[in-house]
């Protein structure tokens, strides 16, 4: 399956930016899932789950999501799965951890970045064994 | 027919000291023995023992795991197959259980590592290892972990945490198995007997007794977000089935550090509380069939071919109804609409178990993914509930990131050593599997 | 928001171009469209083109307003 | 020194009468009436119902706006702790006053509550005010009367309140926890055992609304139709003059389109931020084919193009904030005589 991963995280671009094809945005949790609808609207399809991982949106300022290459038909699974991520997110639930973002030093971020990377190399894994989906 | 029996040894106290062994439900545990089991791994350099009693004002946090040491008495294999024991089948003979304990290990393996547990005060009603007394170990990692880097803010090395994670989980493990085997020729207290037929059994035993089946979702993410099953990581495997009493001897052990409310650590899974209310009814209302096991992973094809899988077993074994349970927040939400949906569609009535984030204020949508065909829902409350912690006399493992945990908020941990936090932050206060009594409407 | 609408007994018809979101939240008469970013049009053709398009989805709509439903219906071409 | 309470009831428990009495305007009395006594009872002093008041159902369905004024002009000037309205069982126009008039008073910043069946229509309104969940007939009091009492003097002393299961009163969308008495697994068994039997079971977590609405009747004749335009797809005039927000809308907009043949780029954009905007900002007949519906008109297959159109943002399934401004703007449509609604969605 050929895939498009959409990141903030500079690890997943360092790490995956030369095997791999990743958009690489420095921007916000909420940016990503944003940059991630307009190509599902242009007919890219949503390849991993858009809050994957028990870290909360904001907690972590990092998201790596992985859409399809191909363009076909706009998937109506992928609009419906994207904006109930974006909902969840931009709820206003999880604000606290937006204001917290800034005061979070080196050493978390290097986890956060840490924890982001290994759950879109699962995702990444299981896309190089199936070729359909 | 798979039969196993429980047998529980009471334990009322566990002193550290120079020998090992279990009298008249004290635990005597030789520190050095366990120290020295511990440091087999080339990865930790050292670890410290603590005791933590329900009632004490004691503080244990950042927890990673919760386990219950048990033991094979009878029968085949041994408890935590695949990681301490060889992988041969188990969930048949005797076991025996230290009730009424726990190992925790607690220890940093990320910086916003999360999960307290109190022993007393408010936060001790909301986990269930406020009641046991607590056995915690706490590892740290061994130079070759370190950051080689002079000016890394970090402890241990960004490439290596997944090392140090596997030998924190393993010594947890390790430790739990070999205070077991202190019980091994200990007279249980008191016994239990879990009895599974198999189908066809099953079906001449109850023949008028609804069929059900429990479907277990397992927490496969990825790193810290993992679950192992016979040793196995979840999340390579397709939905599958197991005897009820494999469970019990350790068959499903978690990986899974994140989320600390809402994970379900070695120790739920041991007593997988499902599991022993299907048991409880079993013959009487209904024919428990047998636990289907699913994974949550982050590729959608995954998710979609996982969740075909459980409904089709569902269908396969022709069951009346199911019980679902989940594990985690978010991106385990669609996997447990998708199972719900499916098998209400094979015509099997389903009851799921999850929690909520409706925010502190309880206004918000709970849950990120909802299906009419999901009408009998077991809530184990909003995660966001706001709680004050009282400064504790004791600290087991570090205060210093609570700050930054789960839940908690710049500023949580307040001068005066209270912390404000969300219960999201108290290990397994709105566990997923309906271990607690913690509800929300 | 459909719903609201048609609670007062007036008829809706809903132009929507993801049609299982237009039946979840409930609309009764629903007419699929063309694009998220342009629901009633398509970029790509020229001026004249593109209104006959929406011409066309718009005569769907005033179809569907005189076609008596008992349940929520689609109206494919 | 007791908390000071004010009741509202109508005719029939104030025993003026049944239906043919129902036309009696709102009178004020002293101290309690009928169903008081149970409450006052409830309190055993804590607090006291000072003033009652009472009004015919067919006159507040009649005379809404003239009513409200009365009433609340009483309550301003009784200045009470606390209003209580009910309970109206399965009264539909009393369910439907005592709700109103509760939130009328509820918005004075005087804590209210009130009770009625849960099938009266008047708890529709369950998520703006506080409801308790009664019987369907006044035989239900003596169970009502107690558990309204009891909360309403728990909020009167300004206590948390609790889950609605365990304080009584109907679920209105706010999620509070509490300790069940049996754990979570025995629930969901219990619960699956209920629903293999065909018995009734009530889930802990109703699923988001997907309740539906009664088609509405269609249309016989187009020509002489008026049809307005609605949409989520956050079309406005050029520059975005009431700020509407491009997500988690806090209001809708209202728009002349009067004259308007054309959606012009120089005129219309879109404020909304769920999509990419740069086809709606060149044209804004791709969302609201406001061209089109002219050309309807003027053909006269329409009979006319309602001059108002009303728009809001946000994705078609966050629903809960558009819910409330679409019953608001859904009321002006039909008191402007709109026979239909097209609403264009993105």
């Amino acid at each position: 399956m050929d895939f498009i991963i959409i990141t903030n995280n500079p690890r997943v671009r360092d790490e995956y930016g030369a095997k791999y094809c990743v958009l690489y945005q420095e921007c916000s949790f909420d940016e990503i899932l944003y940059a991630v609808r307009d190509k599902i609207h242009k007919g890219h399809k949503l390849l991993t789950h858009p809050l994957s991982g028990s870290v909360k949106p904001n907690e972590t300022p990092y998201k790596s999501i992985m859409i399809s290459a191909e363009r076909g038909a706009m998937d109506n699974d992928s609009v419906i799965l994207i904006e109930d991520a974006i909902n969840m997110a931009t709820s206003g639930k999880f604000e606290k951890y937006r204001q917290r973002q800034a005061t979070l030093n080196q050493r978390i971020l290097a986890d956060f970045q840490m924890i982001d990377f290994f759950l879109i190399t699962s995702g990444i894994e299981s896309a190089q064994t199936g070729l359909m989906v | 027919m798979k039969t196993l029996e429980l047998g529980y040894i009471h334990i009322n106290d566990i002193i550290i000291g120079s020998e090992s062994k279990v009298e008249n439900g004290v635990l005597y545990v030789d520190e050095a023995a366990v120290k020295a089991l511990v440091l087999e791994d080339e990865f930790l350099k050292d670890v410290h023992f603590d005791v933590a009693k329900p009632g004490e004002s004691t503080r244990i946090t950042p927890v990673k795991d919760v386990i219950e040491p048990r033991v094979k008495v009878e029968g085949p294999g041994g408890v935590f197959p695949g990681m301490v024991n060889k992988v041969e089948a188990v969930g048949e003979g005797k076991t025996n259980v230290l009730k009424g304990m726990a190992v925790v290990t607690a220890g940093k393996i990320v910086g916003f590592q999360e999960g307290v547990i109190d022993m007393s005060g408010p936060g001790a009603d909301y986990t269930p290892f406020s009641k046991t007394i607590n056995f915690v170990m706490v590892c740290e990692p061994a130079d070759s972990l370190l950051a080689t880097d002079p000016e890394a803010t970090l402890p241990i090395d960004n490439e290596k945490k997944p090392e140090y994670e596997r030998a924190v989980r393993m010594a947890g493990l390790k430790v739990a198995a070999y205070l077991g085997e202190l019980a091994k020729n200990v007279t249980p207290d008191e016994t239990e007997v879990f009895s599974t037929p198999n189908l066809k059994e099953g079906m001449e035993l109850y023949p008028d007794l609804p069929r059900v089946v429990y479907v277990a979702m397992l927490q496969t993410q990825g790193l810290l977000h993992d679950t192992y099953v016979y040793g196995v990581d979840a999340k390579r495997t397709l939905s599958t089935m197991m005897w009820p009493t494999e469970i019990m001897d350790g068959a499903i052990v978690s990986g899974n550090c994140v989320s600390a409310c809402d994970k379900n650590p070695t120790y739920i899974h041991e007593n997988n509380p499902v599991v022993h209310e299907l048991f409880k009814q079993h013959g009487k209302t209904i024919n428990f069939v047998g636990v289907i096991i699913t994974n949550e992973n982050v590729y959608l094809a995954d998710k979609q071919r996982s969740s075909d899988w459980a409904a089709k077993l569902c269908e396969l074994l022709g069951v009346d109804g199911a019980i679902v349970t989940q594990e985690g927040f978010g991106n385990p939400d669609t996997d447990l609409i998708m199972n719900t949906k499916k098998i209400e569609l094979k015509g099997v009535k389903t009851a799921i178990v999850t929690d909520e984030y409706a925010g502190q204020d309880g206004k918000s949508q709970s849950l990120a993914d909802a299906d009419p065909l999901a009408d009998a829902v077991v809530t184990g409350g909003n995660a966001n509930q706001v709680i004050i912690l009282p400064k504790m006399d004791k600290v087991i493992g570090m205060l210093d990131y609570v700050d930054v945990i789960a839940g908690g908020h710049a500023g949580s941990l307040r001068e005066d050593g209270t912390i404000e936090a969300e219960i999201q932050v108290i290990t397994s206060a709105t566990n997923e599997m309906g271990f607690n009594k913690l509800s929300a409407r | 928001m459909v719903k609201e609408i048609e609670r007062t007994g007036l008829p809706v018809v809903h132009m929507c171009t993801v049609t299982p979101i237009s039946l979840t939240v409930g609309a009764n008469r629903i007419i699929p469209t063309i694009a998220i970013p342009h629901p009633l049009g398509n970029p790509a053709l020229d001026h004249e083109e593109e209104k006959k398009l929406r011409r066309h989805l718009v005569d769907k709509a005033i179809h569907a307003f005189t076609v008596d439903v008992t349940e929520q219906t689609v109206f494919e071409d | 020194m007791s908390f000071k309470v004010v009741h509202y009831i109508n005719q029939f428990f104030a025993n003026i009468g049944g239906e043919e009495m129902a036309h009696v305007a709102p009178e004020l009395r002293d101290g309690l009436v009928g169903p008081g006594l149970a409450l006052n009872n409830a309190w055993k002093g804590e607090a006291e119902i000072v003033k009652t008041i009472v009004c015919g159902d067919s006159y507040f369905a009649e005379h809404e706006k003239e009513a409200k004024e009365q009433i609340l002009a009483w309550v301003k000037e009784i200045n009470p702790d606390f209003f209580i309205a009910g309970p109206a069982f399965n009264a539909g126009r009393y369910g439907y006053a005592c709700a109103n008039v509760a939130i009328a008073v509820q918005e004075m910043g005087i804590p209210v509550l009130t009770g009625m069946y849960q099938e009266n229509p008047g708890a529709d309104y369950k998520n703006q005010v506080l409801i308790v969940a009664t019987k369907d007939s006044a035989a239900g009091m003596r169970q009502a009367a107690p558990t309204m009492a009891k909360l309403a003097l728990k909020i009167m002393k300004g206590e948390k309140l609790g889950a609605s299961c365990e304080d009584g009163y109907m679920p209105n969308g706010i999620r509070v926890n509490f300790f069940e008495k049996e754990r979570g697994a025995k629930r969901a068994v219990d619960m699956l055992i209920k629903k293999l039997a065909d018995k009734p079971f009530v889930t802990e977590y109703p699923m988001p609304s997907f309740d539906r609405v009664e088609p509405g009747k269609a249309i016989k004749d187009m020509s002489k139709a008026t049809i307005a335009l609605c949409t989520s797809g956050g079309i406005v005039p050029k520059g975005n003059p009431d700020h509407i927000e491009s997500s988690s809308a806090s209001h809708y907009g209202e728009y002349s389109i009067e004259g308007v043949m054309d959606l012009t780029e120089e005129g219309w954009e879109t404020a909304h931020g769920g999509y990419d905007p740069i086809y709606a900002n060149q044209d804004a007949d791709r969302v609201l084919p406001v061209d089109v519906m002219r050309d309807l008109e003027k053909e006269g297959v329409i009979g006319k193009l309602h001059n108002l159109f009303y728009t809001t943002v946000g994705n078609g399934t966050a629903v809960a904030s558009a819910k409330a401004f679409a019953a608001e703007y859904a009321q002006k449509l039909v008191a402007a005589g709109v026979d239909g609604v097209i609403m264009t969605s993105t």
